[in-house]
């Protein structure tokens, strides 16, 4: 518990949001990178998971580590979410900094009860004597035919609960920021990676999913969004791979004269609310462009945020989500109920129309 | 290396073994040449007839055929994310199952399911994808068989990487517990992914778990398709008469990677393993003691390819499923949210 | 599977919500009565969870069961929802119809996979033709100071997942008929009651915990929503336990002239979407009062309901639900983030002062 | 009745465990006589200055005396929704653990945890109201010591209801893969809640557990307090020695009902159940033994009532917490959502 830290952290503070300079990176290997930073200057870091070791990552998030700190800091464990990921709450709560890995989020209902129940509540319940600072990271989302239980984003099913912070970046810079970020807060941080924006060989990727990345370490702080891009009709607020999609929409449209304003959120938890008023009150319209189920989640607090500030600014409205229905195997069917470009130009084209 | 064989088996039997392996290994082959058709030279897992993650079974057909050699279709079998040759050992039809995992509309999900995801209410055969997940209402069919007083029973089949989830545990002592028809088979292939048994698994063999919840535990090493059938036969017994439930655990072997585009890096031994592949050492036992001909084990190939390659010409004519559908079978009634 | 039902259900149909006549049963009096009905008429039903049996429930939703049954049809299990949840699942496919608690819906970290991955999906998954009749009732709420990983509602957790009714009576009218419609699904159904509206001897309740229920069997359709009181100035959207708070003030509102409409949800799953944008349209002031968790779940997805019908509608909007705080323990505190009456009637004496 | 006691044991260790034993009896007398106080006569769960569920330890307090008394501060222990015995006995302040008990600013947790929810950081005690759900962190808290190179342990204390819990099996694998400094206790108190062990746990003995996971596992029978100390004093040698795991079970008792308010329809022996009490018992041994005075009796019980009395003053005189600060300690910079 707090009384034992063996954190070796020497970190004053990290450079917030530098220039990105010309290195180009793709997220996987931010992500490695970063992680590999914070354990050569933090010996209370370790990565823990299934096949994090060897294999490096089903999606190459720790490609490396072993090699270079060994089993000892970097260890598979057995299919036991439920134990490891209780591991690494205990160790957090005797002052280490665990990075574990649930390998996909949708893995979640077998190990939710440490996460929620555990791993977010027991700084409260303890009136704040007791930290857990620990990042729990997961790949998420489709479009690969991987089918309903391996296809799933369910960022807004974490996000609901509360006690955890929820980071989603959607690239390079961000991921290697927030993960620092993730890294070095005390509070426990569920790290949320889209496998679409890793920059994986083997998987059709966008091509945002590489990036300039600086080498140095920084932070890009949590709960703060980012304008992706600015423009002046409509706002689409989005996280993730939905992000490049959005831009996607965005370039495009501009030669119709449609200037689309994307705002990456980077986090549901916090919620960087203000950014989103403050979109929508330039443009005047909304869009939630959200991989998640669309019930319940996210996009419904996005708008709710915007109708307890001013509903006047919700008079034009969508939601480009999953529909509520498990994500489909056969290609034709998921490619319709994902967020595409398609479905996300169809809503802006509509919105503007009003 | 020689088989224990079991003395009171027919040539019949045997012959029976060697086709449903035959059979599984045809499939496997059939559906990896497909699934890498149109996928080169860029690996693309998204891309081609039949996209994302793809678990193929070859090497550990004994353990399909051995156990479900004692089954009939009225039996409950679920599966994994390997579900393949334990499926074709049950008696799933070739076609659905080939159009599911070709994502067609003729598939036994229309499509909504893929390769994790075949559900044959004939055959009470279904799979998971998620670890030892797939235990749990194996316990219910076996529930509800005993309470409609028959003797059908429901076999759980599983990793030994699963062998590890909590999942595992809670089924084998609730079925221990209230006696329950279920046979609990763990697949030993070594790995969990890349994690080797060793890296995972507290204790050398996952029989001698049976003993916490008091229920009969068996090892069959060597993934001889013989002595799985000699346990199987066993513990389907004891199941069938209301003995409870039976642990077996099976060495066998996973002779390609986890999944389809595994690099396999971290398998040292990676080139010995074909050296053990069971079903040629099978067909040489067979072919030696005179119980297999040649000419016999052709015509068994043979009728296995056109079996398979006919349910691959169904899958690729059947229909894509229709894009308007995709709100469809949420609900029993249509309503989605 | 569909192949093999056991199924005795003589039930042809049975009335619908009718007249609740004058005998008053407390809330689990009524789902005694209406599981046992069913269990009678159809020997497929059958009841297992922890403490079922002999107990009868730790908030007596099955007190006599086992009594009337026997353990052949009553079942206590072992500490093991993952393993008796999917023993529910399998028997269910098999054609029986199970009916299974989880004892606190707090739990549910333990065995959400086989809830969400396998109860919810399987139907999908097979194309339709695999059914899971099955209802998992399980206790919500808080409110006696039963700490942060026993007083939680998560209906907004379970509503945001794909094929599952969720389903949260008020009170035991509502309890039985939407007990009888879960039983008689061919759909998994998620029946949460919470402890408060139970009336039991033990714990602090509303008055309408015990009310009026009719002795034959009916159904109360699930989906659709109730208008608890109409009104003409202000619409609460609420469910459970709050219904009541909610009607207590507008009952005390009403001598300040200020005339309250209450709609009382009685499903998330499916949403009555409809009902609530016609009770909005009328009053023209929308306020959300939920016992969940307030950031992505029930509360922002009434308000993007209404939103996408007619943003015009939210002029006035407000919520009154749990701040994204754990549940605490010291009735000082836990009785600041319920939604208390006094919450509600803020919030209403708010609305109208707009 | 006797008890089988260790020779070697000095009188003052065993006048030791009979002091922490009735310790933690005076404790729980005395918070069931504040939970009822202001709760009668219709019982009200949430009245009353203890409002909420209350599982107190009587006739538990062997399993923590003879754990505890070989482990100091430095050491974790992970405790469950029945927490006070151990907490007592592992050297947890009475003070601000009736003060979080009564839901007070000087409270652990600041009235935020309560009685299910008691975190003493500078003991490395907490526990949690999720069944065998303390057990995976207690995992962690041993993997750091091990890390950090020195001795400490960690001891994980479940009841036997819990072992059929899947956190249960996981948590046994991976400490014992790891070789972690933990002890798993089991109180085997023969319920948990209202379903007797016969009804939950397929095997007599969860000692036999032990060896699917290839650690030593030990039961300890008749609740006696010396014998728990003996397997404890092993078991923490063998960890503290870089020995691995161990899983010791204890046949306990529940004196009284699973949660106060519990009338225990369900249990028929109740009657006869006070005869067991471990405490008058191991009293009387050690009276006839010569080894305690009923003087020293007298003031050890004296003593409790005082240490007792005392906390529970000291919490009914700190404030409530203010309900203005009903959104702090969510996050560790303040921020919620
Ligand atoms: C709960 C859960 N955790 C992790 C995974 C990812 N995963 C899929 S297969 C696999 C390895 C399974 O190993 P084993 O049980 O031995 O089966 P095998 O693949 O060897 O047949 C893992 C870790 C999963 N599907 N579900
Ligand atoms: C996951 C989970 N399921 C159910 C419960 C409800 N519950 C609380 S205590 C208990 C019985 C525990 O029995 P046992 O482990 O033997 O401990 P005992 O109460 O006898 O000390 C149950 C079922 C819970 N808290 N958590
Ligand atoms: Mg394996
Ligand atoms: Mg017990």
């Amino acid at each position: 518990m707090t009384t034992a830290p063996t954190s070796t952290n020497q970190s004053v503070t990290l450079p917030v949001e530098p220039e990105p300079g010309r290195r180009k990176l793709s997220t996987a290997k931010a992500m490695q990178e970063v992680i590999s930073q914070r354990m050569t200057r933090d010996e209370s870091v370790f990565v823990i998971g299934e096949d994090v070791g060897p294999y490096g990552g089903i999606f190459s998030s720790t490609t490396g580590l072993i090699d270079q700190f060994g089993p000892e800091r970097v260890m598979d464990t057995p299919i036991s979410e439920t134990a490891f990921i209780g591991l690494g709450i205990g160790a957090a709560v005797e002052g280490m900094r665990p990075v574990v890995e649930l390998m996909f989020a949708d893995f979640f209902g077998v190990c939710m009860d440490q996460i929620y129940n555990h791993m977010a509540k027991i700084h409260f319940e303890s009136g704040g004597n007791v930290k857990v600072p620990m990042v729990l990271m997961m790949a998420t989302g489709g479009g690969y035919s991987d089918g309903a239980q391996h296809s799933q984003c369910l960022w807004g099913t974490f996000a609901h609960l509360p006690g955890m912070k929820v980071v989603v970046p959607s690239n390079p810079y961000d991921a290697k920021g927030l993960m620092a970020a993730a890294i070095d807060s005390d509070d426990p941080v569920v790290f949320m990676f889209h496998k679409g924006i890793m920059g994986l060989g083997w998987m059709a990727k966008n091509s945002r999913a590489i990036g300039a990345v600086p080498e140095e370490e920084y932070v890009v702080p949590i709960g703060k969004s980012r304008v992706a891009r600015e423009g002046t009709d409509v706002t689409i607020v989005t996280l993730s791979l939905s992000v490049h999609h959005s831009l996607d929409v965005a370039e495009k449209l501009e030669a119709d004269g449609i200037s689309v304003e994307v705002i990456d959120l980077r986090s549901l938890v916090p919620l960087d609310r203000d950014a989103i008023v403050r979109s929508v009150t330039k443009t005047g319209r909304l869009i939630v462009v959200d991989e998640d189920y669309q019930s319940f989640g996210l996009s419904g607090e996005v708008i709710a945020v915007v109708a307890e500030h001013d509903a006047s600014l919700l008079t034009s409205v969508s939601r480009v989500c999953v529909p509520d229905v498990p994500i489909p195997y056969a290609r034709e069917l998921e490619s319709t109920v994902l967020p595409t470009p398609a479905r996300i130009e169809a809503a802006v084209r509509e919105a503007v129309s009003r | 290396m020689t088989l224990s064989t079991t003395p009171e088996l027919t040539e019949e039997t045997r012959r029976s073994l060697l086709n449903t392996m035959v059979l599984i290994r045809t499939y496997e082959e059939a559906i990896r040449r497909e699934y890498y058709a149109d996928k080169m030279p860029a690996f693309d897992i998204g891309a081609g007839l039949v996209p994302g993650e793809m678990h193929l079974s070859a090497g550990q057909e004994p353990v399909a055929a051995g156990i479900c050699a004692h089954l009939t279709a009225d039996d409950a079998l679920t599966a994994t994310h390997r579900p393949h040759h334990v499926a074709i050992a049950k008696g799933v039809a070739l076609r659905p199952m080939t159009a599911e995992i070709f994502g067609r509309e003729d598939g036994f999900g229309h499509g909504r399911g893929g390769h994790m995801h075949l559900f044959d209410p004939s055959n009470h055969f279904s799979c998971s994808g998620i670890i030892a997940e797939g235990l749990p209402p194996a316990l219910g069919q076996a529930f509800a068989f005993k309470r409609q007083g028959n003797n059908r029973v429901a076999v759980a089949v599983t990793g030994e990487g699963a062998a590890n989830q909590g999942a595992f545990h809670e089924s084998l002592n609730l079925s221990a517990l209230w006696k329950l028809p279920v046979i609990f088979v763990v697949e030993d292939n070594d790995w969990g992914i890349s994690v080797p048994r060793s890296e995972s698994t507290s204790v050398t063999s996952n029989a001698v778990r049976a003993a916490a919840y008091g229920m009969p535990g068996v090892r069959v090493e060597n993934n001889s398709v013989e002595a799985v059938y000699a346990a199987g036969g066993e513990a389907v017994a004891r199941a069938r008469s209301g003995g409870g439930p039976t642990l077996i655990e099976v060495h066998t072997l996973r002779l390609w990677g986890h999944f389809e585009g595994d690099a396999e890096g971290y398998r040292p031994e990676l080139k010995s393993v074909p050296d053990h592949d069971p079903i040629p050492r099978y067909r040489d036992e067979l072919l030696q003691a005179g119980w297999l001909s040649t000419e016999q084990f052709q015509a068994m190939q043979d009728r296995a390819v056109e079996q398979v390659e006919d349910a691959i010409q169904f899958a690729k004519a059947s229909p894509a499923p229709n894009p308007s559908e995709h709100l469809n079978y949420v609900f029993s009634e249509g309503v989605n949210s």
